[in-house]
């Protein structure tokens, strides 16, 4: 049977792996990606924790970080193209004056 | 068989001063191109319905801006050529039809030139009619009248290898015939 | 409410079409009546008679080798050719006939009305498929088959539509 | 009002402009044709910036044949089988103008009852032509029931034509001095009956497809062609009835018995997709209207061709004579020396003079509307390529 | 039972969050990437929460991963794998990375968080609690992040929109 | 004037058809035999007559037909038997050739055509069959510079998806193949994935057209998918469960679509669109962008493709029966017992017959009346193909957008007006329960 430090575990593995990418990768879209595992092994540890107390809370927070982490996504696309447009480049590297 | 040709042309010919009440839209048309242009315009000949109009060259632009202004002409039905070779010259009539005035409705004006062979060239109409685009350019690609201020003169219809003479001159001949 | 009423009349239209009959011509099974024997030529009036133009029947006895058809279709299809027979006729000298080339034909029956010795008429056998091309090279011994051809069914018009009946 | 220059110049500079700045992932260009289901023998090239049509370029030829050059060496009689071959579907009409302007060089009148069977045939074969490319408008616009009911009533049409001509489609029929032969037994009478029957399925048509709202919204106020750009364009036939100019040439020039019949001219003015669409039906109705009083007053008996030699001679000159075809006016330019054999022979034909309104029209369209236009120019490919 | 389970998901879930990064395309990051979002919806309802489970697959998958790979079909990066991604910082993540883990992950080992245990008799929450909590405690959470959601769609409309083809397209509508 | 191809030999033919035989035979023998008895090895056998069938047993049914009814009871009770056959794939895939076939005849019979007629003797009915083999034997083209992994697996994907929404229909209660608790949510998820394969797949295949269809399927199926959940609100709210079977439980008084028509045309519309078919084709219109998404397709996956979408057909009229017209409700027409006395008796002929044991009248009462209620709905999709064009896709947005959201809302007030106003709902004058 499954314990909540199983699913703890997970979670930290899953953003171990978030942090490397947000370290290594320099393409726009990858940082996206490593942000969007990040917010979801830290809903997978809500949702344990909600099973274990047992709380609902838990489950509304969830669906509150999705909405949120869904509406980061499409701001954050909206700027990556607005980027390539000017850049032709989706390499964050290239994005040196963003300033002006 | 091409000397035939070119005499009946000239044959055929019909003057104007001779009175005949039968056509009498060609009457007022051809009147009144006589009275602007004299003999800068032949009349080849006249029937009901139907008249052409020969000019030089040089006087075609004004001639269909003529008919174009003064008689509601505002549309060319087909734009051809014929080939001469006997009188080493290209002829190139507009029909020119009528969508604006309702009296010339069934009326079309051939208006006609001749140009060079060798070097056939031709000012476009194309200011003065749109509708003349494409039927110039196929006039270009089958008998190789170039056509001044055109601005396409290139392949149309034909293969895009097509590398004889054009087609449509008397001096291509279909294979085996 | 235009926009109601105009889709369900097309909805109407639509479902009504279920009951009617049915248009379809079923071809191999059915066969369409046609009128008269095939395309003929009187050539002393000067005008056809109607009739389906199919292929061709030549009837040997009228035939005099004038090659006037195949001039006829030298312009058009170049499917004629007059060959040697070997019958012996007394209009026909040379004793030519013509061979028609299906392949080529496109039977606009002009031949027909070229002929002046009432010998070269249409049929109404179109039905000249085969496997090779020189089986479609009919020899005037061919052509001298009356082809049978039973079609039975033409278009009626009933109370539920229009459909091929006997 | 806008004036077509302007609008041309203005397409072609925004092309231009739009080629130029271009980064290649903005334009796509797509190749309409000859492999799309969506063209027939015919190509044309568009741009397309997102849905938006920025840039075309008919390219014609896929099926030219040179009809042209072939005719001059042929003579009249052996002409007609050719000429007849780009739209056999309206052949009784492309040979009827050739047939007019033969008559006219060789200087011969057509006996009465034969002008009435040429034009029995030349509307049989019209409404025979407009059903099929009424029937490829409704599939063009993914109508289904629309391509098979059209092409289904056909059949009673070309049941008619081949009971009158012995062929279904290449009837060869109208010939210089007349028509091929009389009509059989028992046509009249079916013909009134089949062309009845007919009529009233028009109205099924209506209901079903020109009345939809969803076809209302998908072609109405699309592709726009005003009145004075129609004229301009020098467009013809159901296209520029469609623009509110009624020009018929049945009617505006009467050739042979069209003078005797009763019928109007049908056009609308509001210029779209949906009048261009329409105009062909109610041409349809028209058709069947003249089709029974030209079987009323067709003579009982007499001559239905003029005897012409089959090498006829005819006198040098030249004429141009035209008719009313599926397609809109269909002219034959014809010059002759004196021999059997025409000097030069052109035809002036509705397709090549709408292809120019494609152009035109689909600049600055949505692809969407881009079947509803240019099926709507009642374009046939292979007779404008002749 | 539930352990296989679970272990095929942890496989699923971490091979395909590895591969979202590390592919070489792009694309196929973003298929991983959506993989790895199954996965988590996998546990989710493991941990009898269906209903976030299921919101969790109709945002991520109908919605992000949609999003993402539209995204990157629009950009069409010539190569993922770009040059200036050195070697020493990819050192540095993969220290980086293993450090927090064994840190987060020795902390957890050592703390009383490992004796608690799932409770197997405790009520399971179904559609209705979450709906009672969302609608009265968190009601104002949920105008807001209604609020924000909205905003973030006008911005990205915003962001990405394209002024010169709304110009051409007005007179011609 | 048909004939026989000129190199036909009877001895020939009468040849190969012996080889087909030896080879059939030879198959069963040394293949198929061998694979029953492996899989009856590994598979749970109940027990039949005190004692618990065995594989060696279990061929025993061959000569004591009565046995077969236990056996059949037994799995048909299975996870299985559910997924499987019943009221899963095998079952919906029935239903979809079905559609294929009336859909064809129905349009050509309003066409005035005669649809499919030569294969299967009367009317055609083997066309599908001689399809399906058609497209097995056809070769696949997989087009150069195509994402092979991507073009194979999208095909799949989209006929697992399909069969994914097919297992939350229930078709009576009880009969379910996954009867989760929140059913209509899972179903508005699962369908959330045929965007993302629709997109994959056009971008695949390396060509323009798919990728202009790839980028409309995306565009209808997002537009189109909040009318869609909106117009399910009501129902939910009307029920107060989000499983498909309780919903259907909840309308034994009264069919939702009395009170919701306008939320129930809003959901036919939009799986209309759904579905990408006739008027809402945009994907593959052939006229404009030749076959949209489906260009590249050839062979077999055409065939997968099709089977999907006509899956899909299915589920979604199940989902329209189960949300609006009452699931499985339906007058008794069923007898309890299918031969009266059967039961009583002793004779195992007549029991095996009356299906003793198998047949309950609640179950096939309410299958029957959620199949025809389906294939109503069915036959309405189609009838909608044969009658309208296709529209284009800036009406198709502004409808999505803009009209059926404001309609649905209209619905959702007047319920909820209803509810408040204790017409409806909970303690109100008509109680649901």
């Amino acid at each position: 049977m499954n314990q909540p430090t199983d699913f703890l575990y997970i979670a930290i593995i899953l953003i171990s792996i978030g942090i490397y990418g947000l370290v290594v990768k320099r393409n726009a879209l990858r940082l996206i990606f490593s942000i969007e595992l990040i917010a979801n092994a830290v809903n997978l540890a809500l949702i344990a924790f909600s099973r274990m107390l047992p709380s609902p809370e838990g489950q509304i927070f969830v669906l509150f970080s999705i909405a949120i982490s869904a509406a980061e996504v499409a701001v954050g696309l909206g700027i990556i193209i607005v980027a390539y447009r000017f850049y032709k480049d989706i390499d964050i590297t290239e994005y040196k004056n963003l300033k002006n | 068989m091409d000397k035939n040709s070119t005499k009946t042309t000239q044959e055929n010919e019909i003057s104007l001063k001779e009175e005949d009440s039968n056509y009498p839209l060609s009457n007022t048309l051809l009147t009144s191109i006589n009275s602007n242009f004299g003999d800068n315009a032949k009349i080849v000949y006249k029937k009901e319905y139907r008249s052409k109009i020969m000019v030089k060259p040089e006087n075609l632009v004004e001639t269909a801006l003529f008919l174009r202004n003064n008689h509601g002409f505002d549309h060319v039905e087909s734009a051809s050529g014929t080939d001469y070779p006997a009188d080493n010259e290209i002829e190139l009539n507009y029909h020119l039809g009528s969508y604006s005035n309702i009296d010339y409705y069934p009326y079309i004006v051939i208006l006609s030139t001749r140009v060079n062979r060798d070097d056939p060239k031709s000012n476009s109409l194309i200011n003065i009619f749109p509708s003349v685009e494409y039927h110039e350019r196929e006039t270009y690609e089958m008998l190789g009248v170039y056509f001044l201020g055109h601005p396409r003169n290139e392949r149309f219809i034909l293969p895009e290898d097509w590398a004889d003479i054009p087609p449509l001159r008397k001096d291509f001949r279909i294979k085996g015939r | 409410m235009n926009t109601a009423t105009g889709y369900i009349k097309a909805l109407q239209s639509g479902t009504k079409h279920v009951v009617m009959k049915r248009f379809t011509f079923r071809y191999p099974q059915e066969k369409l009546k046609f009128v008269g024997d095939g395309y003929q030529f009187d050539p002393k009036k000067g005008v056809g008679i109607a009739g389906i133009r199919g292929r061709h029947i030549l009837f040997h006895d009228k035939c005099t080798g004038c090659q006037l058809c195949a001039i006829a279709c030298e312009g058009i299809a170049e499917a004629i050719t007059m060959v040697k027979v070997d019958e012996q006729w007394k209009q026909n000298k040379k004793s030519i006939m013509p061979q028609i080339d299906y392949g080529k034909c496109v039977f606009c029956g002009l031949c027909v009305d070229a002929c002046p010795f009432y010998a070269l008429y249409m049929t109404d056998d179109f039905e000249l498929s085969s496997y090779t091309k020189s089986h479609l090279i009919y020899t005037p011994a061919q052509l001298a088959v009356k082809p049978k051809y039973d079609g039975e069914v033409e278009i009626k018009i009933g109370k539920r539509g229009a459909y091929h009946g006997r | 009002m806008s004036n077509i220059e302007e609008k041309i110049s203005e397409a072609k500079k925004l092309a231009l402009q739009i080629t130029r700045e271009t980064e290649e992932d903005r334009l796509m260009t797509l190749s309409v044709g000859p492999q799309h289901p969506g063209s027939g023998h015919f190509r044309f090239v568009i741009k397309v910036d997102g849905d938006y049509i920025v840039y075309v370029d008919p390219d014609p030829g896929y099926v030219h044949r040179g009809h042209e050059k072939m005719c001059e060496y042929r003579n009249h009689f052996q002409n007609i089988p050719h000429l007849e071959r780009p739209v056999i579907h309206d052949s009784c009409n492309i040979t009827y103008s050739y047939s007019l302007a033969v008559e006219d060089l060789v200087g011969i009148t057509v006996p009465r009852r034969g002008q009435f069977i040429r034009a029995l045939a030349s509307e049989l074969s019209r409404l025979s032509y407009t059903l099929y490319w009424l029937a490829i408008y409704g599939i063009f616009l993914g109508h289904s029931t629309m391509f098979m009911w059209p092409a289904g009533d056909r059949e009673l049409l070309i049941d008619l034509l081949e009971r009158l001509t012995g062929a279904r489609i290449t009837n060869a029929f109208s010939i210089p001095g007349g028509v091929r032969c009389d009509i059989p037994n028992n046509f009249k009478e079916k013909c009134l009956a089949q062309v009845n029957y007919f009529e009233k399925r028009l109205k099924e048509y209506e209901d079903i497809f020109f009345n939809n709202p969803l076809l209302r919204q998908r072609t109405e106020g699309v592709g726009i062609l005003t009145k004075e750009d129609a004229i301009k364009l020098g467009v013809t036939g159901s296209v520029l009835r469609a623009s509110g100019v009624p020009f018929d040439v049945r009617k505006v020039e009467p050739y042979d018995v069209y003078n005797e019949i009763d019928f109007q001219v049908q056009y609308m003015k509001t210029c779209d997709s949906f009048a261009r669409a329409y105009v062909p039906l109610l041409d349809m109705r028209e058709s069947c209207h003249i089709i029974r009083q030209l079987i009323d007053k067709m003579p009982e008996s007499g001559d239905v061709r003029e005897k012409l030699q089959f090498n006829i001679k005819s006198s040098p000159g030249e004429t141009y004579k035209r008719v009313e075809s599926g397609r809109g006016a269909l002219g034959y330019h014809v010059v002759s020396d004196g021999s059997p054999k025409p000097y030069r022979v052109k035809a002036s034909v509705g397709s090549f003079r709408n292809l120019l309104a494609l152009p035109f029209l689909l600049t600055g369209s949505k692809l969407g509307d881009m079947p509803a236009i240019y099926w709507s120019l009642n374009y046939w490919p292979v007779e404008a390529d002749r | 039972m539930v352990d296989s389970v679970f272990i095929g998901l942890s496989i699923i879930t971490v091979g395909s969050a590895i591969l979202s990064l590390e592919s070489r395309e792009l694309l196929y990051g973003g298929i991983a990437l959506a993989i790895s979002m199954l996965g988590i919806a996998g546990y989710f309802i493991i941990l009898d929460a269906p209903f976030v489970a299921m919101f969790q697959i109709a945002v991520y998958v109908g919605a992000v991963a949609v999003l993402i790979i539209f995204t990157v079909m629009l950009v069409r990066a010539p190569n993922t794998v770009t040059k200036k991604e050195t070697r020493k910082r990819k050192i540095a993540g993969i220290l980086l990375g293993l450090g927090f883990l064994v840190m987060a992950g020795s902390i957890l080992g050592n703390s009383t968080v490992t004796q608690l245990k799932f409770n197997e008799n405790a009520p399971v929450f179904d559609v209705q609690a979450i709906g009672k909590g969302l609608l009265t405690y968190y009601s104002p959470v949920l105008i807001v992040l209604a609020l924000t959601l909205a905003s973030a769609v006008i911005g990205a409309l915003a962001l990405a929109r394209r002024e010169d083809i709304e110009e051409r397209n007005e007179p011609t509508n | 004037m048909g004939s026989l191809t000129p190199d036909f030999r009877f001895g020939n033919f009468v040849g190969s058809i012996v080889w087909l035989v030896f080879v059939v035979l030879a198959l069963v023998t040394l293949l198929i035999l061998p694979i029953i008895f492996f899989v009856l090895f590994y598979v749970p056998l109940p027990e039949v007559d005190g004692e618990v069938l065995t594989p060696y047993l279990f061929f025993s049914m061959m000569v004591d037909p009565s046995r077969t009814l236990p056996v059949v009871q037994f799995f048909i009770h299975t996870d299985l038997f559910r997924a499987a056959i019943f009221p899963g794939f095998g079952f919906a895939a029935l239903i979809a050739a079905a559609t294929i076939f009336i859909e064809r005849k129905l349009l050509a019979k309003m066409q005035l055509r005669v649809g499919p007629l030569y294969a299967g003797k009367v009317e055609g009915i083997f066309q599908l069959l001689a399809d399906g083999l058609k497209l097995l034997t056809k070769e696949i083209i997989v087009p150069s510079g195509s994402d092979k992994p991507i073009f194979w697996l999208a095909p799949i994907m989209f006929v697992s998806t399909a069969a994914a929404v097919v297992a939350l229909i229930p078709v009576a209660d009880g009969w379910v193949v996954a009867d989760v608790s929140v059913g209509l949510i899972a179903a508005f998820a699962i369908l959330g994935f045929f965007p993302l394969i629709a997109l994959l797949f056009s971008w695949s295949s390396n060509s323009k057209y798919p990728f202009i269809g790839g980028l409309r399927a995306l565009h209808q199926m997002i537009a189109f998918e909040i009318p869609f959940f909106l117009s399910a609100l009501p129902v939910v709210i009307l029920s107060s469960s989000l499983n498909l079977t309780e919903i259907a439980r909840s309308q034994n008084l009264f069919m939702n679509i009395f009170i919701l028509p306008i939320n129930a045309f809003v959901f036919f519309i939009s799986s209309l669109a759904e579905l990408e078919r006739i008027p809402f084709d945009l994907p593959e219109a052939e006229s404009e962008i030749v076959a949209g998404w489906l260009t590249e397709t050839t062979g077999m996956l055409y065939g997968l493709i099709q089977l999907g979408s006509y899956l899909k057909l299915y589920a979604l009229a199940g989902l329209f029966v189960v949300l609006f017209l009452g699931g499985w409700s339906g007058p008794q027409i069923f007898p309890p017992e299918l031969i009266p006395g059967a039961h009583d008796s002793n004779l195992p002929l007549l029991q095996m017959l009356a299906l003793d044991g198998l047949y309950n009248p609640v179950t096939v009462n309410s299958i029957f009346w959620f199949m025809i209620k389906t294939i109503i709905v069915i036959l309405l999709m189609l009838i909608i193909r044969g009658i309208n064009p296709r529209i284009r896709i800036d009406i198709l947005l502004h409808t999505g957008w803009y009209k059926l959201i404001v309609l649905t809302f209209i619905n959702l007030f007047i319920v909820l007006m209803l509810i408040y106003g204790g017409v409806i709902g909970p303690g109100g004058l008509i109680s649901i329960r």
